[in-house]
């Protein structure tokens, strides 16, 4: 272990890891309890990320996708080419660049603001949301059935499918690998699962062999549940692996 | 009309991506256009979004300031640090591109890494002493969890393959592996089932959406 | 109060204390326990093994600073892999926290592993409406990202030639940190047919285990285990597999606590009060 | 035939793959609008009471006691997602019960959207109980969009407030925990509830009573008693029992070697 030098003040690098180590003081700080300087923190953190975002969105979405294209739009229309301007080729047919088209969204995003400007234009701002949120829910509606629901249960079925040799060529499995304990375990999934699914139903009271049911998915639930903890401890640490890996290496110069 | 042209506009809107899931998109024209045109549109309109939230926040923080908030000074902090790096970012960016400001990813790395990471870090200690406090075999429940937690735990890390070694439990036995399956089979059970129903509920809800049965979202309440 | 009872209730600072000594202590001093390698991680090594051809990998690089520890170890092991094969590394962003993180990487591999900015790696930046972003991409990756993060056209780079949409890449990598995953194994993976990998935070990773056990994924990272799994995949250990130590003494901790905290309930005594709801104490959940 | 119809009017074809898909989602359509009618047609649904949702009036009531504030977070997502949704109709039968005991509710929020409908929502319930007077529209704020940014600020907020009862509704990321675990340090107790499979454990361990997934959604249809949610999770529960049922007997039939099965929900992933 060699000590180096503490990062040097003088530089634009080291002056930055002097700030970066004084700021992620001020936070652990808020372990022992809150005081002044995890305040500071804490508003400092909420200006700067504020800051970067409407730098990232402007450079990264609002200017090559929407001004951009806006401006190559009019300047086609100065050139007196409506259909270009308007992301037209010579047929009439519609190309990727949306040029002027991107005037829909403009006045969407424009509406969204009403809320601050105009109480009595305010609900033009609906129009946004409902064409933002329509949208979303419209892709959300086949996806989410598909992947969460169908695939899901396609999931525990094809289990199945293994442990017979015409079911498993024609799904494309190994009907080798089907062995005792993967028979266990396929039964097992499936027993967990469909008590898991019935501890969620609502309609019925829990009664006889439901209750029975219900029993055991939240056995299943609770083991899940504790997996996950201690699964994810491991994120958790890692995080600070990471923060420690900082002061130590970056900042203080510890060399291993 | 300032309820049913909102309504009107998630109908269309939503049915039409809906619909088209279904179509092969490449081979029919117009859907394609209007698919593409719907997708650029959100991309932008998800900007003015986020900028709601830059604005409310400023808003915010002016008012404390003028109504000499006790803690006005913290508003101070939050609109002054706002100012200053989006100055450095928006001003301060030669030519087309946020990816060649070395200033910029300087206030990232030196303010923002620091700040986000250290924040979350903080989990390792909370997920300590959560752990601490919850796990107590008080039921069967709470015995299931705490004995799942402490296998996974164990077996997911190097230490876990030593202590297995040094207990002789090999194979399919040994921690690392009665981890893995725990993860691979009760955990997936239940993970399955949480996710069919609450995929069960997104479609229903994003249903209710298009129809206009739930309106939430506009403001109107129910 | 006998000692039971203070074992079961040590005020949470020193469980703090305990943890900081204990992480720190092997990030100074590491131990050299030995790490094994999973099926999941091998499964995404092996299928970048048996790629052909020079289609581009997507990088979904979707993490901020916060998880940068457990997947920038990820995103490194997994260029200096495909680079390795010839196989060019395209780098996208769906998480607005993700550029700065995401820059320093590619700086890393231009100046570690010698690629060639444009050609061999590329980094098309951030762009706001995830989902909207990944369908965009399946009609045409230069629609949403019209230029790369440095400003210039996408169609004019040297890695792009050949590549028009997400379906004429070879895979897509998803380094998550949040639930951007999902969509692109509902949208790139399902919907458009390319193969997915996902290297997740080791909170989210079991999430994804349904994914992998349904064969919607080829494979699957989580954590810093993953990371560290992969760095020595490719042969070449880095901070993942330095960090490994200090996560097995944290274990240890938390583990001695809870061991602990149960001594405490069994010989204390032990009607303490579980719940503080009164009808969750009639009949306990 | 439904696939021969529609190519037959828009001359498209179905993808191959997604007729599964389109079907079952018509059916899902069919019994959404089956119940909804019947409700609408003045049929009451019965569902199941969840254990513990005892737990939320008594929480109020603890603060009320007290003589200290609650504390009410609707989670990290937008007005669009159904957590969100359930939040609010959730906070809205507590702000009820709030302003008839004269107890302070804070909603620190994270999306400006979701902070408006708030502030409606506790508006109109104090209205409702004839307690306007005592409504205060700045405890229904706005912090910011910055996941780790928003939670240092909540921490803030529960380590000087110091209320008595937190609820954390709504869909959570990774702050899950640290609100958690904060709120368990000040003493509060802690009603928890969301449909974010990852977050799950940590509301298990650090809170009092957490409402698991779908759980979340009954809670609300339950406390709204509004006949659209209701009806809605019976349509979840009937979507439910037919997987369930298709679970059950697909898995026999696919061990004894039908391939059939496996092609009906389709999709070859």
């Amino acid at each position: 272990m060699i000590f180096n030098l503490i990062a040097p003040f003088n530089t634009p690098e080291g002056l930055g890891i002097w700030i970066a180590a004084f700021l992620t003081l001020c936070i652990f700080s808020f372990l022992y309890k809150d005081n002044p300087f995890y305040k500071f923190a804490e508003h400092l953190f909420v200006g700067v990320s504020t800051g970067y975002y409407i730098s990232i969105y402007y450079w990264n979405t609002l200017k090559p996708n929407l001004i951009d294209e806006l401006r190559k739009g009019f300047s086609a229309l100065g050139e007196g080419n409506v259909q270009k301007a308007f992301g037209l080729d010579e047929n009439g047919s519609i190309i990727a660049e949306p040029h002027l088209r991107m005037v829909v969204p403009l006045m969407l995003g424009i509406f969204i603001f009403l809320i601050f400007i105009s109480r009595k234009n305010a609900w033009l701002s609906r129009i946004s949301f409902a064409w933002y949120i329509g949208v979303a829910s419209g892709i959300a509606i086949p996806a989410s059935m598909a992947t969460r629901v169908l695939i899901q249960a396609q999931g525990s079925v094809r289990d199945f499918c293994i442990f017979n040799a015409g079911c498993a060529n024609a799904a494309g499995l190994d009907p080798q690998t089907a062995t005792t304990s993967l028979w266990i375990n396929s039964a097992l999934l499936l027993i967990g699962t469909l008590c898991a699914v019935a501890y969620f139903f609502f309609s019925l009271p829990s009664k006889g062999v439901l209750k029975a049911m219900n029993k055991v998915g939240i056995y299943f639930l609770m083991i899940s549940f504790g997996a996950s903890f201690g699964y994810t401890v491991m994120a958790r640490i890692s995080l600070l692996i990471g923060r420690f890996q900082f002061l130590f290496y970056d900042w203080l110069g510890i060399n291993i | 009309m300032k309820t049913k042209l909102p309504l009107t506009v998630a109908f269309l809107t939503g049915i039409f991506m809906a619909f088209s899931y279904f179509v092969e998109r490449d081979n029919v024209d117009w859907v394609r256009i209007i698919y593409e045109e719907l997708n650029q549109n959100n991309i932008v309109i998800g900007v003015f979004v986020l900028y709601l939230g830059v604005a409310t926040l400023i808003i915010k923080h002016a008012k404390n300031i003028r109504d000499k908030d006790s803690d006005s000074i913290y508003s101070w902090i939050v609109i002054a640090s706002t100012f200053v790096v989006s100055w450095i970012g928006l001003a301060q960016t030669e030519g087309d591109s946020i990816g060649t400001n070395d200033n910029f990813q300087w206030v990232f790395n030196n303010f923002q890494v620091p700040l986000s990471a250290t924040m979350f870090s903080l989990l390792a200690f909370f997920v300590a002493s959560a752990a601490y406090r919850a796990f107590r075999a008080r039921n069967t429940e709470a015995t299931l969890l705490l004995i799942a937690a402490a296998i996974v735990m164990i077996g997911r890390v190097p230490i876990g393959a030593v202590i297995s070694d040094a207990l002789n439990l090999s194979g399919s036995f040994s921690l690392p592996a009665i981890a893995e399956w725990i993860m691979d089979i009760p955990n997936t059970a239940a993970k399955r089932a949480i996710t069919i129903g609450v995929g069960l509920g997104m479609t229903a809800t994003a249903i209710k959406i298009i129809f206009g049965i739930e309106r939430t979202y506009m403001g109107s309440g129910k | 109060m006998n000692i039971w009872q203070k074992l079961s209730s040590i005020d949470r600072r020193w469980v703090f204390l305990a943890m900081a000594l204990f992480v720190a202590f092997p990030v100074l001093k590491p131990l050299g326990l030995p790490v094994t390698t999973t099926k999941e991680v091998e499964d995404i090594h092996s299928f970048i093994e048996n790629l052909d051809g020079t289609k581009p990998i997507i990088l979904g690089l979707d993490f901020g600073p916060s998880t940068a520890p457990e997947l920038t170890p990820m995103a490194k092991a997994l260029i200096r892999h495909s680079l390795s094969k010839g196989i060019p590394v395209l780098g996208v962003s769906l998480a607005p926290d993700a550029p700065g993180v995401a820059n320093d990487i590619m700086k890393w591999a231009e100046s570690e592993l010698n690629a060639v900015m444009g050609k061999d790696i590329a980094y098309l930046g951030y762009k706001v409406g995830t989902l909207n972003v990944i369908l965009q991409m399946g009609q045409g990756i230069s629609k949403p990202f019209p230029k790369d993060y440095y400003g210039n056209n996408t169609d004019d780079l040297p890695i792009m030639e050949g590549v028009e949409t997400l379906e004429d890449c070879a895979m897509v990598v998803g380094l998550e940190a949040t639930a951007i995953s999902d969509l692109w194994i509902q949208y790139a993976g399902d919907q458009m047919g390319v193969p997915i990998g996902i290297g997740m935070t080791a909170v989210s990773a079991p999430e994804a285990y349904v994914f992998y056990q349904s064969g919607q994924i080829v494979g699957l990272m989580g954590g810093m285990k993953g990371a560290a799994e992969y760095e020595l995949l490719v042969n070449a250990p880095g901070a993942a597999v330095q960090g490994m130590d200090a996560q097995s003494l944290g274990h240890i901790v938390i583990l001695v606590f809870i061991i602990l905290g149960n001594l405490g309930y069994f010989f204390g005594t032990k009607g303490q009060e579980i719940s503080r709801l009164k009808s969750l104490r009639d009949g306990e959940k | 035939m439904i696939f021969n119809f529609l190519n037959l009017i828009f001359q498209i074809q179905i993808k191959e793959g997604k007729g599964p898909v389109f079907l079952v989602l018509v059916l899902f359509i069919c019994a959404l609008v089956f119940f909804l009618d019947k409700a609408r047609k003045g049929a009451s649904f019965k569902i199941r009471k969840i254990a513990g949702l005892d737990a939320v009036n008594e929480a109020i009531g603890r603060a009320t006691e007290m003589g200290k504030s609650i504390l009410y977070t609707t989670g990290l997502e937008t007005a669009s997602h159904i957590a969100t949704i359930a939040s609010l109709t959730i906070l809205s039968r507590v702000a009820k019960r709030a302003a008839r005991y004269g107890t302070r509710l804070q909603v620190p929020s994270f999306d400006p959207i979701v902070m408006t409908l708030s502030q409606e929502i506790v508006r109109e319930s104090y209205l409702e109980e004839g307690m306007i007077d005592s409504f205060r529209k700045d405890d229904i704020f706005y912090l910011t969009q910055e996941q780790f940014a928003y939670t240092a600020a909540v921490e803030g907020v529960l380590i000087r407030e110091k209320p008595a009862t937190v609820f954390l509704m709504g869909y959570f990321y990774a702050e899950s925990l640290l609100l958690a675990e904060t709120g368990n340090s000040i003493g509060a107790i802690q009603i928890a509830g969301t449909d974010a499979v990852t977050q799950l454990p940590f509301f298990i361990v650090s809170c009092d009573y957490t409402l698991i997934g779908e759980e979340l959604y009954a809670a609300s249809a339950y406390l709204s008693e509004d006949s659209s949610i209701i009806s809605s999770l019976k349509a979840q529960d009937f979507g439910k029992a037919l997987l369930w049922i298709f679970l059950f007997i697909g898995s026999i039939f696919t061990f004894f070697g039908s391939v059939k099965f496996l092609s009906i929900i389709g999709g070859s992933s």
